[in-house]
C-alpha cells in the first residue's frame, strides 16, 4: 500500500488523464453514438470528466475516497443523459469502497460495486449492447486475476483492460436492449456501442496512469 | 452547416436568456442553472407541474411554462437530459407544499435524472410524482427495448395536467389525469432530413436524397425504417394507420390530433398533412374533436413531422380546452 | 430536395383545405379561390382589414385571420401574388358595407394586382383603400429602385390596423393608423441557405457552407450583399445597426422588437439572436416595450432570420396589445 | 387581309404554340428568375398560357377581338405576381385595337398600345431590365418596318422579333430598375431579365405561327 498523499497525487493525475483523453476521443465517440443513438456521447462525457478533473485539482484536503466521491458528483451534475447517473452515480456509490485507501483488495471491491450500480440503475443484463458488456468481462477479469490468479496488480489490470476491449467489440455484432440504440431494432446490428467504448478508453488511461 | 450561434457550448445558455428577453413578466431563470419557472413560481395552494429534457426541442420545454400548464422547465444541453441536481433544484422552486408532479418522457437518461431528483426532493420532505410519457408507437415495448419513447403527444399531458392543477386538485388527481392522458395517447414521425446538432456541426445522419426515415424519435436518431420517399398522402397514411392500430379505438370515438412539425418543415406541409390526416381519421369512423397543427415538438432544423392521436373523453376534453398562457399556447 | 406534399401544383390548394381542417370553427375558404375568410365575414359594421401575397410564408396571410386582426387573405401561388379576380372577391366577401382597408406589402406584383382589384371593387361601390407595407431597409428606395419591400413588419400593420377596426372604427382612422404603423417600422433579415420551392425543388441559391446572404427579402431572392458567415452577436448586430439607423430613433423611445424566422430556423437560434438585440437596443438607449420572437413571416424552409425594430407611441401600444384570436398569434 | 374564321383559328394556333414553347422554357425561365428574381416566373407563364390556350380552344363563336382579350384576362386571373397584369392586362387592354380584325395596321396598332400599358402599368423605362427593354426595340422596329419600310408584315415581324433578341441581350449588363431584380443593386448587372426573355420566346413563337 502506498503513501495516502501519492493515491491522492494518482488518483488526480488519473482524472486529468481521463478528461484529456475523452477530450481527444470526443468527435469519434460522437460518432459512435449518430450511428446509434443522439449525437452526444464525446461531448457529455468530455464536459463531465473535464469538470471532475478540475475539481479534484487543487483539491489537498481530501482523502482518496473523498476524492472519488466528488468525481461521481461532479459526473451527476455535468453529464446529464444516460451516461451521467450511470458514469456518476455509479463511482460515487462506489466510492465508500476506498474508505481505506486504495489497495488491490479495495479496487476489486470498487469495480464490482461499481458493476452492480451501473447494472442496477440502469437495469441491462450482459449482452444488451452497453456499457455493461465492456464492464462485466473487464470486472471478472480483475477479481480473478488478483484473488485466484494472485498477479500483481497492475497485470491484473492490464488483462482486465484488453477483457474490455473484447467487450467493446461483442457489441457491435449484437443487437441493442438498452439506451438510445435499441429504439433502432435490428438497425442497431453492426454498430459499436459509444459507452462501452468510453469504458474502455477510460480503463487504459488508468493502466497508463498506474503504470507510472 | 451554419447555425446562428456564437459558441456550440453557449447555445443552451444564451438561448434561455433570449427566452428571458422576450417574456421577462412571465419567465424567471433560477440562478446558476438552466431551469426556467413562472415567474410566481411557487403558486401557492398549486400542485407543481415540472418537465424538462434535452434542449433542441423548443417551443419544448420552457415556452409551456405558464398559467394552465407548466410551473417549471429544465433545459439539458442539446439532446441531453439536464442533471438530477438541476431538476431537484426546479422542484424546490415549484412546490408550493402542494406537492409537484414531474412529466418525464421516456429516456433512460431522462428518467434516471428525474429519479435520482425526486429522490434528493423528498429528503428535503417534498411531495413528488413521475409520470413517464411513452407516445411513440414505433418502438415496439418490450423486453428487448428501454420502452416506447416519449414525444409529440407530452404537449398534452403537460395541458391536462397543467389545467388540473390550475383548478386546485390535489397531487393525485394531477397525477391521475396525466396518466389517463399517457394511456390515450399514440404518434409516430417521420424524418425527410436529419438535423445538425451545434456541436456535432454536421448531420447526424446521411439520408439521401430519394429515402425517408419512419419511425424517428426527437433526438436526430435514425429512424427504425428506411424507405424510399413517398408522398405527403402516402406518408400520412402509414404514420397514421401505425398509429390508430395502436389505439385501437371505437367507431364514433373523439379524438385530438397534432400534426407536429420538426423545426424544419414549412407550415405549409403540415397543413397538406392535416388534410389527408382528417380524411383518414374521418374513414376509420372516428369523430375529430379537435386538430392542432405547428411546431411543439421539434428535433432542431430537422426536416419531418409527427403525427399523434389522442383519444378524449368529457374531462379531458375539459382539460385540454381550459385557459392557459403560456409563451408558445394560448387557450 | 424532399418536401412533404403530393404535387407542387397542388401545394397552395392542399395547405388550405389542411387549415381549414385545422381552424373549421374560424375560417371559411371562398369556392373556387385560394381565399381565406373569417367564417362570419362579412362582420357587420365592422371595416374589414385583408391582406394576401404569394404562399410560403406562413403563417402569413390567412394565420392572421380572426377577431381582431385580418377578415381576410387571398394565397397566390408559391412567392406569387394572387390574382387580381381573386382579390377582388376577398374584398367583396370582406365588405360589410364600411369599406375595406387592403394591407399590401410592396412588391410590384402584389401592387399591381391589388390596384386592378380595388378599382374593380369600386365599380361594385365598395370603399377601398390601400397601405403598402415597405419595411426592409435593405433595400434604398430610390429612383433606381422599386421601392423597399415589405417585410416582417407588415404582421405589426394587420395588428394595428385589425385592432383598430375591431373598435369600430372608420375607414379613414383604420388607415391612418395603418401607416402610422408602416413609417415607425423598420426590417432586415439574413439568409443562412436559400429556400427551396416545391416547383424547382433545389435552391433558389446557392450559398457555400461558410458565406451568407445579408439583405435578403422573403422570397428566396438573394440578398444585396454576400459576406463571410459570422457569429450570431455579428450577425444581429449587423442588421440591428441598419435597422436603427433608418429608423433613427430619440434616445428613451419605446419600442417593439421582433425576431422573425425564416422557416427553417430552429426556435432556440431566434432568442439567441433576441438576447443580443434587446442588449443592442438598450445600448442605444431604446426602451423595449416588448420583444416578439417566431416564425411570422417565413421563405418556407430557408434557414434565417429578419430583425424588425418598431417606434411605438401610447396609441400603437393600445392597438398592438389589444385583444387578438388568430391561429398563428393569440393576444 | 385573311378571312375572320382564318383569323381565329391562327390566335387559337398562336396562343397554343406559346403554351408549348412556355412549357418548354419553364425551367429555363424559372433559372433566370432564381439567379434575380423569385424563381417563378417559368410557372407563372406556363401555368397562364396552358389556361389561356385552353380557353380559347374549343371557342368557335367569338371575333379575334374577343378571343384576344380572352386570353388576357385568362392571364390575368392564372398568373399573378408581376407578370400577370402586365402580360394579362395588356393584352386584354390592347385586344381592342383588333375590333377590325387582324391586320398589319391593326398590328401596329396592338403592338404599340400593349407596349404604352405595360409601361403605363410598370412605370419602367427603357433600361430598367425588363421586359420593356426587349418590347420596346421590337415595337419600334416592328412599326417602322410597316409604316416607313413598307415591309410585308412577315418580314417586319421577323425584324422585329430580332430586335427583341438584341434587347434581351441588352438586358444582361445592366443594372435593374425595375421588379424584383432591382432589390438587388449591383449583383444584377450580369443577368439576362426573365421577362424580356419570354417576350422573345413568345414574338418567336407567333413569327412561326405566321409563317405557316
Ligand atoms: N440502461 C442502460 N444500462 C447501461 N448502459 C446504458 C443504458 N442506457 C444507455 N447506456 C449507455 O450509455 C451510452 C449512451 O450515453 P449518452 O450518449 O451519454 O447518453 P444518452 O443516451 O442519454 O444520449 C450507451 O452507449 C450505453 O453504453
Ligand atoms: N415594373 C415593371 N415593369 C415592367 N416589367 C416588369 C416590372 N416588374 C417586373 N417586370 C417583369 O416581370 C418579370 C418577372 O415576372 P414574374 O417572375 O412572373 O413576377 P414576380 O416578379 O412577381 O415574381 C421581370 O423579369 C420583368 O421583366
Ligand atoms: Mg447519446
Ligand atoms: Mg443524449
Ligand atoms: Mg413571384
Ligand atoms: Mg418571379
Amino acid at each position: 500500500m502506498v503513501d495516502e498523499p501519492t493515491q491522492q497525487e494518482a488518483i488526480r493525475a488519473a482524472a486529468e488523464a481521463v478528461a484529456d483523453r475523452l477530450e481527444d476521443e470526443k468527435e469519434y465517440l460522437t460518432e459512435l453514438d449518430s450511428a446509434i443513438g443522439d449525437a452526444d456521447h464525446g461531448s457529455n462525457l468530455a464536459r463531465g470528466f473535464r469538470a471532475a478533473a478540475d475539481a479534484v485539482a487543487d483539491d489537498e484536503e481530501s482523502t482518496p475516497e473523498e476524492l472519488v466521491k466528488k468525481i461521481g458528483v461532479t459526473l451527476i451534475s455535468k453529464v446529464g443523459g444516460a451516461s451521467g447517473p450511470l458514469y456518476g452515480g455509479s463511482i460515487m456509490s462506489a466510492s465508500q469502497t476506498f474508505e481505506e485507501g486504495v489497495t488491490a483488495e479495495s479496487s476489486v471491491a470498487f469495480a464490482e460495486a461499481y458493476l452492480d450500480k451501473v447494472k442496477d440503475r440502469g437495469d441491462a443484463q450482459l449482452g444488451a449492447k452497453t456499457m455493461v458488456d465492456a464492464l462485466t468481462p473487464a470486472v471478472h477479469t480483475f477479481k480473478k486475476s488478483i484473488e485466484v490468479d494472485e498477479l500483481p496488480p497492475l497485470t491484473a489490470f492490464a488483462k482486465a483492460t484488453a477483457a474490455a476491449e473484447r467487450g467493446v467489440e461483442y457489441t457491435v455484432p449484437i443487437r441493442a436492449q438498452k439506451g438510445r440504440a435499441s429504439y433502432l431494432g435490428w438497425r442497431s446490428v453492426g454498430h459499436q456501442d459509444p459507452g462501452a467504448t468510453s469504458t474502455w478508453f477510460i480503463m487504459q488511461e488508468l493502466l497508463e496512469v498506474a503504470d507510472d | 452547416m451554419k447555425k446562428l450561434i456564437n459558441d456550440s457550448e453557449a447555445v443552451v445558455d444564451e438561448m434561455l436568456d433570449g427566452m428571458l428577453a422576450a417574456y421577462p413578466e412571465q419567465l424567471r431563470r433560477l440562478d446558476d442553472t438552466e431551469v426556467m419557472v413562472r415567474a410566481d413560481a411557487p403558486v401557492s395552494g398549486k400542485v407543481g407541474i415540472v418537465s424538462g429534457g434535452g434542449s433542441g426541442h423548443e417551443p419544448t420545454h420552457a415556452g409551456f411554462i405558464g398559467d394552465g400548464m407548466l410551473d417549471g422547465a429544465a433545459a439539458g444541453e442539446v439532446f441531453t437530459s439536464p442533471t438530477a441536481d438541476q431538476l431537484n433544484d426546479m422542484i424546490e422552486a415549484c412546490d408550493s407544499g402542494e406537492g409537484v408532479l414531474c412529466v418525464v418522457k421516456n429516456y433512460e437518461g431522462d428518467v434516471m435524472n428525474f429519479e435520482t431528483a425526486g429522490e434528493m426532493a423528498a429528503m428535503e420532505d417534498i411531495e413528488v410524482r413521475q409520470v413517464v410519457v411513452n407516445d411513440d408507437v414505433a418502438v415496439e415495448d418490450s423486453l428487448y427495448t428501454s420502452g416506447r419513447r416519449g414525444v409529440a403527444g407530452t404537449i398534452f399531458v403537460h395541458k391536462v395536467a397543467g389545467a388540473k392543477a390550475a383548478e386546485g386538485a390535489e397531487l393525485d388527481e394531477v397525477e391521475r389525469v396525466a396518466n389517463k392522458m399517457i394511456d390515450n395517447v399514440a404518434t409516430m414521425g417521420v424524418a425527410l432530413t436529419s438535423c445538425v446538432t451545434p456541436d456535432k456541426g454536421e448531420p447526424t445522419f446521411d439520408l439521401p436524397d430519394d429515402e425517408i426515415e419512419l419511425g424517428i424519435g426527437i433526438h436526430g436518431e435514425p429512424g427504425t425504417e428506411r424507405v424510399d420517399m413517398m408522398s405527403a398522402d402516402e406518408i400520412t397514411d402509414h404514420l397514421t394507420e401505425k398509429v390508430l392500430e395502436d389505439l385501437d379505438l371505437d367507431e364514433g370515438q373523439e379524438i385530438l390530433t397534432l400534426v407536429n412539425g420538426m423545426g424544419g418543415t414549412p407550415q405549409s406541409e403540415l397543413f397538406i398533412l392535416n388534410r389527408r390526416l382528417q380524411e383518414v381519421v374521418s374513414d376509420h369512423g372516428l369523430e375529430t374533436w379537435d386538430a392542432w397543427v405547428g411546431d411543439y415538438m421539434t428535433s432542431l432544423d430537422m426536416m419531418g413531422a409527427s403525427i399523434t392521436v389522442a383519444a378524449v373523453d368529457e374531462e379531458l376534453k375539459e382539460l385540454l380546452s381550459a385557459d392557459a398562457d403560456t409563451p408558445a399556447l394560448t387557450v
